[in-house]
């Protein structure tokens, strides 16, 4: 097992955002994570990534309790994310921006610059290497937040809607994108809002209604669950705002 | 470019002079004061004030005769030399006074430096002339370590905190003498250099007569708030309030005094906030009977210094007040000096102003006379005690320079 | 990569060059020294609140050490009053480890308003505290009794050291900014739940920089005490040393290697060539015209006037909105 | 009786915090624009004050008014002229604007002005209440029932009316606000003017017992800010809360510590509350 949660539990006052969510992942697997807006999705990924530490429940990362480390542990540790609005940093260029992930695993400037040329590569940003970060649009500043937490050299990427707010022809680059990040045994967890996403990258999904995990499957069979239809697909049919933050 | 500027000249018109004048070079003096910043009143009234001996000095006044160069035009010894002031700001900062120090020095090339009002910046800029051999006169400045540094470019005419300490000790004496209780004494000080020191000096002087400081009371100086204080003095029932603090603190005492009720029987202001022409103005009708300390009083209408406190009133709409006086003073010795050294040599102004024996008679202040000790300290420094009497200060005590009655004890407001 | 090693050893070069030029005025050389002793400070302080983006509103804290430490060291121990650098530097130290890892939870406005307030604190601290003069301050010697004395009736040795001090600083400076560490400032500063997600121990690298910035700021106040030979609170701890540092880095360009000395090269001239011709008439003109033009830069130069540096202006583009 | 003579002045002299930041909190919390210039709007407000009585003779019934209304349109300028150009940018140009700002408007007041302390006649309003051995003085008493009444209506203006909404709106999202059509630049505009017309306010009211010089504004900016900062930015009512309990403890400390260590409770308290509580008294988390 790479990766088991266990009874997570987050409180905010007397708000429960997670209550009780389980998730076990094997080394290489692309799993999907879907729920409507609130359910508690993004808070259970973020105890994933250590920046929420959860009121109850245990975490552990091949076999090593990671429950109460913290973001940058996490990250020490092979366990790195993205965010759904990239924050990138400011007056550096995409280079350097992708440096600071790599220096993780590089001390030295040379090795690291290296290790950033062959993510930009990768993630085929290298065209725009030298260009100022922030001059990215939002295709490019989600796929430079990849790129940068690739270049931590992770054994687990968290993406949080990393496809959300693309055109369609971005949006093939960016599956594209993550299969080849599969393909080279990183293991994935995915939160997407877009159906067709899933069912295209992934091959198990679990859904997220009122802090729990309701449902766990294909992505065809759990569209097929009425809870799950009532639950999310209804709600969303029901028009919640999307913007709307969970 | 050199960063340099004309001087303020206080120059009348030129025609009035003899045409045989030949313009001998005029001999540049360097003053520093704040003229902004939270002294800022202080240094504006200083530099009004020193403009004023500067036209004495350089226009004949003969009805100021027996003052120093009153009578003639310029410096006689010295061809009729005209003195001319460059004005610095020193922003109420002691690396800026230092800079003011060495650009006069400098650049301007004056011949000495007087200033400058903070007791902490006249000992930074005066170390810069101690380094260049530049005569500096302190005309102002109280703090007892300035001439404990063995300078031998550094004078002070002005008296400075155990002379003042000395003084409140006689004046309660007398006090006592006619009756009236002073055996308990307060005394509340802002907590900057000038309070704390003045304060100090009192506690001494009372220690070395074998009395004691019944409550001290040490606050931060333009505070927005007193009522804790005046409090703490109306629950220690002091006989004696002596008050050593800025303007803007002085004001709100006296405004807190009226809200909460409280007379003390005898509130001395140590000069500073309770000397700026603003307190009366501001406070009057709630400090009757303040008393004061001052080395200058207006005096009879014939006398020099009624003459003065006129032409300062005709300039500026306000009386002079006591530390403008001191630093006229100072400003007064150190122009005399340099005309009895004959020449603007360093050394030579030095000697002169060592030499100086100026009796009391040819001064505007009350001090008994201009005389240096080896530390550069004028040893017949002395201040009158005063009372704020109607709208203005008349002096109270020595009884011989008493001009009105002491009226005990204080009644604030009516 | 943002300044070459040759480039920051031209600028010192060049600073070294003017100096005999300055020698025929002691005036001109004084602002010299206080040009450069200003940018040490400022340098220090863009360490933490440039690179790193903690703006820091209270260093005086640092810099009252250092001056502190100094004129301790002479008034208590009869030592040269330099002696007491590596003292306050070391106080430095303990202070950023005391004060500032708390402070560190602390964002935005937050932080700045805690820094303010514990510099207050320290000044009000000192100012009670009889034993180092309390109100009244401490003087320097007040003649030299050994050429360690360090006083001079000439400025030029003064910048002479204070540029050595600065060179070392920007040396450091620069070798931060490309290293590891430069970058891992600069993440934090824009974003520290990114940094952080990236493995960047951020309490960990504040407090590095803290500590370079602190001792810096340390030694320039004890530099400071050396030269004015006179500390009180004010100008230690007054919250008017801290804005001067500030102003001068945002001015040139907080967070680029030139930026602060960029500031102090324009600012102290500014301050004192106004004080000069304006000051005497005693109106605040002088401070009229200062605020005037930091306005007017802020307003069309919002980044610094760094920014106006020739590469680097190339790599700055307008940022997406 | 000291005690509750202590507490009462604590929460009068609170009270006056409390005015004084009260325009800080509007334009800091809403704009998240530290103005370094807060202190010297007082101060332009109390010589308006000051300059309407002597020259104009009129009283404060008039010249309260005048100084929010003249303090309005300067807030309003501050805003066009200056501040609507650096918002966005990063917080270092904000600070250095409003600091060229403070410079400017208090040495420019030393031009005009003077560096004389000038002050009203102090019975102006009323004298003192002796209320069971506690005495007040009216206008702190003014004063200090103003402060509430501002707060108070800053808070309603705010909360509930529609204005207050599309100005809340303004200063959580710029962007949104303008695509449900709030005109943003007129609403941040309008936020600086209420900030600055109530720093009028302030300063016509401190005018009737303190005195009035270019500095004046020193005695009191670093608590306001130490008050907005307590307070939670941009909460109102944590601003008055903590501008009254910093004028408590000061009140206190003052008496039973000395009057020199007042300031050093005060700043002592807030550092460690912020330590424990880094958002404030009042503010979210």
């Amino acid at each position: 097992m790479l990766l088991e949660a266990r009874g997570i539990v987050k409180t905010f006052g007397s708000f429960h955002a997670v209550d009780g969510a389980d998730l076990t992942l094997a080394e290489n697997e692309l799993i999907g994570l879907i729920g409507p807006n609130g359910a508690g999705k993004s808070t259970f990924f973020n105890c994933l990534a250590g920046e929420a530490r959860p009121t109850l429940g245990k975490i552990r990362f091949r076999g090593a309790d990671v429950t109460a480390l913290s973001s940058a542990a996490h990250a020490g540790l092979g366990l790195a994310r993205t965010f759904q609005v990239p924050i990138v940093f400011e007056g550096m260029s995409v280079r350097e921006n992708v440096m600071v992930g790599a220096f993780l695993r590089h001390p030295a400037r040379r090795r690291a610059e290296e290790k950033a040329d062959e993510v930009l590569e990768f993630t085929g940003l290298a065209a725009q290497a030298d260009m100022l970060a922030t001059a990215l649009g939002t295709a490019g500043r989600k796929r430079l937040g990849i790129a940068r937490a690739l270049a931590t050299e992770p054994i687990l990427l968290l993406l949080d809607e990393a496809l959300a707010g693309l055109t369609s022809a971005e949006m093939e680059g960016a599956i594209a994108l993550v299969e080849r990040i599969h393909a080279r045994g990183i293991t994935l967890v995915v939160v997407e809002h877009i159906m067709e996403v899933i069912h295209r990258l992934t091959r198990r999904v679990l859904v997220f209604n009122q802090g729990r995990v309701i449902a766990e499957g294909t992505p065809a069979e759990v569209t097929h669950i009425p809870a799950v239809i009532e639950a999310y697909l209804g709600r969303r049919a029901q028009g919640s705002p999307e913007s709307r933050a969970p | 470019m050199s960063i340099t500027r004309r001087g303020i000249l206080a120059v009348p018109a030129l025609a009035a002079l003899p045409a045989m004048a030949e313009a001998a070079a005029p001999v540049r003096i360097g003053c520093i004061e704040p003229l902004t910043g939270n002294a800022g009143s202080a240094g504006q009234s200083i530099k009004q004030g020193i403009t004023l001996v500067l036209d004495i000095i350089n226009t004949p006044h003969p009805d100021l005769a027996p003052l120093p160069l009153a009578a003639t035009s310029g410096l006689p010894r010295l061809g009729g030399a005209k003195v001319e002031v460059i004005w610095a700001d020193n922003q109420g900062s002691p690396a800026v006074g230092q800079s003011d120090a060495l650009r006069l020095i400098t650049q301007d090339h004056v011949v000495a430096l007087c200033g400058a009002y903070q007791s902490s910046i006249t000992l930074t800029a005066s170390a810069v002339a101690e380094r260049y051999g530049i005569p500096f006169v302190a005309g102002e400045s109280v703090a007892a370590n300035l001439t404990q540094r063995g300078y031998k470019w550094f004078f002070r005419t002005t008296p400075y905190g155990p002379d003042f300490g000395k003084l409140y000790l006689d004046f309660l004496a007398y006090v006592a003498a006619t009756g009236l209780a002073v055996g308990k004494i307060a005394i509340v000080h802002e907590n900057t250099d000038y309070g704390t020191s003045v304060a100090g000096s009192i506690t001494e002087a009372a220690k070395a007569r074998g009395r004691t400081i019944a409550q001290t009371i040490s606050y931060n100086a333009n505070g927005t708030d007193v009522s804790p204080q005046v409090l703490a003095l109306k629950n220690g029932k002091p006989d004696v309030v002596i008050f050593v603090s800025y303007t803007s603190d002085s004001i709100l005492y006296m405004k807190t005094f009226h809200t909460l009720g409280y007379r003390p029987p005898i509130v001395i202001g140590d000069d500073s906030g309770f000397s700026d022409p603003a307190f009366p103005k501001a406070v009057g009708n709630l400090a009757q009977g303040a008393l004061n300390r001052s080395a200058f009083v207006p005096g009879k209408p014939d006398s020099i210094t009624y003459k003065i406190n006129a032409l300062f009133k005709q300039e500026t709409g306000r009386d002079l007040d006591d530390t403008t006086a001191r630093a006229m003073q100072g400003f007064f010795v150190l122009c005399d000096a340099i005309n009895r050294a004959g020449a603007t040599a360093p050394d030579a102004i030095r000697a002169a102003l060592a030499a100086t024996d100026l009796p009391a008679s040819r001064l505007m202040t009350g001090y008994k006379g201009v005389k240096f000790d080896s530390s550069g300290q004028n040893t017949l420094a002395y201040s009158l005690v005063i009372q704020l009497q109607g709208a203005a200060y008349v002096p109270v005590w020595p009884l011989a320079e008493a001009t009105a009655k002491l009226a005990l004890p204080f009644k604030g407001w009516t | 990569m943002r300044a070459s090693l040759r480039r920051v050893l031209i600028a010192i070069a060049i600073l070294l060059a003017i100096a005999p030029v300055l020698t025929q005025d002691a005036f001109y050389q004084r602002i010299a020294a206080l040009v450069v002793l200003a940018a040490i400070s400022a340098s220090a302080w863009n360490v933490i609140g440039g690179y790193a983006g903690q703006v820091s509103f209270g260093h005086s804290v640092y810099f009252g050490i250092g001056g502190y430490a100094a004129l301790l060291a002479f008034t208590k121990l009869g030592l040269p009053p330099i002696a007491g650098a590596p003292l306050g530097i070391l106080a430095s130290f303990v202070l950023s480890a005391i004060v500032g890892l708390p402070s560190f939870r602390l964002r935005g406005h937050y932080f700045s308003m805690a820094t303010i307030a514990i510099a207050a604190l320290a000044g009000l601290l000192v100012t009670n505290w009889g034993y180092a003069g309390g109100a009244i301050g401490l003087m320097g010697p007040a003649t030299p009794r050994s050429p360690a004395d360090l006083l001079f009736r000439s400025p030029l040795p003064y910048y002479a050291i204070f540029l050595v001090v600065l060179a070392i600083l920007l040396v450091l400076t620069w070798w931060m900014e490309r290293s590891r560490m430069g970058f891992y400032l600069r993440a934090i500063g824009s974003g520290e739940r990114a940094a952080a997600s990236l493995g960047v121990p951020i309490r960990r690298y504040k407090l590095y920089a803290l500590f370079i910035s602190g001792a810096f700021t340390a030694l320039a106040g004890s530099l400071y005490a050396v030269m004015i030979g006179f500390i009180d609170p004010d100008s230690g701890f007054g919250i008017l040393v801290s804005v001067n540092m500030v102003v001068m880095a945002a001015l040139g360009g907080a967070g680029t290697l030139f930026g602060p000395l960029v500031g102090a090269i324009i600012l102290v001239p500014l301050e004192e060539t106004t004080n000069a011709l304006l000051g005497g008439g005693g109106t605040g003109a002088a401070y009229v015209a200062y605020g005037v033009i930091i306005m007017l830069i802020a307003r069309f130069s919002p980044g610094g006037l760094a920014q106006f540096l020739p590469r680097i202006a190339a790599r700055k583009s307008p940022r997406a909105a | 009786m000291i005690l509750l003579q202590l507490a009462a002045d604590g929460l009068l002299l609170g009270a006056v915090y409390a005015l004084f930041s009260s325009g800080l909190t509007l334009i800091w919390g809403m704009m998240n624009v530290i103005n370094f210039a807060h202190g010297d709007f007082v101060m332009l407000a109390m010589y308006v004050a000051f300059f309407a009585f002597t020259l104009l003779k009129i009283g404060p019934i008039f010249f309260v008014p005048l100084a929010a209304m003249a303090l309005f349109g300067l807030g309003v300028l501050v805003y066009v002229a200056l501040v609507r150009h650096v918002m966005r940018g990063p917080m270092l140009a904000q600070i250095l604007s409003t600091f060229g700002l403070a410079l400017f408007l208090r040495y420019a007041a030393l031009w005009a002005f003077s560096a004389n302390f000038v002050s009203l006649p102090d019975n102006l309003v009323g004298g003192v209440y002796q209320l069971g051995g506690i005495r007040l003085s009216a206008s702190h008493l003014l004063a200090g029932g103003t402060a509430l009444v501002l707060t108070l209506g800053m808070h309603l203006v705010l909360t509930r009316t529609d204005l207050g909404s599309r100005m809340l709106a303004v200063s959580e999202d710029r962007v949104a606000a303008s695509l449900v059509g709030i005109r943003a630049e007129r609403m941040q505009a309008l936020a600086w003017g209420l900030g600055a017309a109530a720093t009028g306010v302030a300063g016509g009211l401190i005018v009737l017992f303190f005195y009035v010089s270019p500095e004046v504004g020193n005695a009191f900016t670093l608590l306001a800010f130490v008050t907005v900062c307590l307070g939670g930015f941009g909460s109102v009512p944590g601003a008055l809360i903590a501008g009254l309990l910093i004028g408590v403890i000061e009140s206190f400390s003052a008496y039973w510590l000395g009057p020199a260590t007042k300031d050093v409770v005060v700043f002592a308290l807030f550092v460690v509350l912020l330590w424990v509580r880094p958002q404030g008294l009042l503010g979210r988390a």
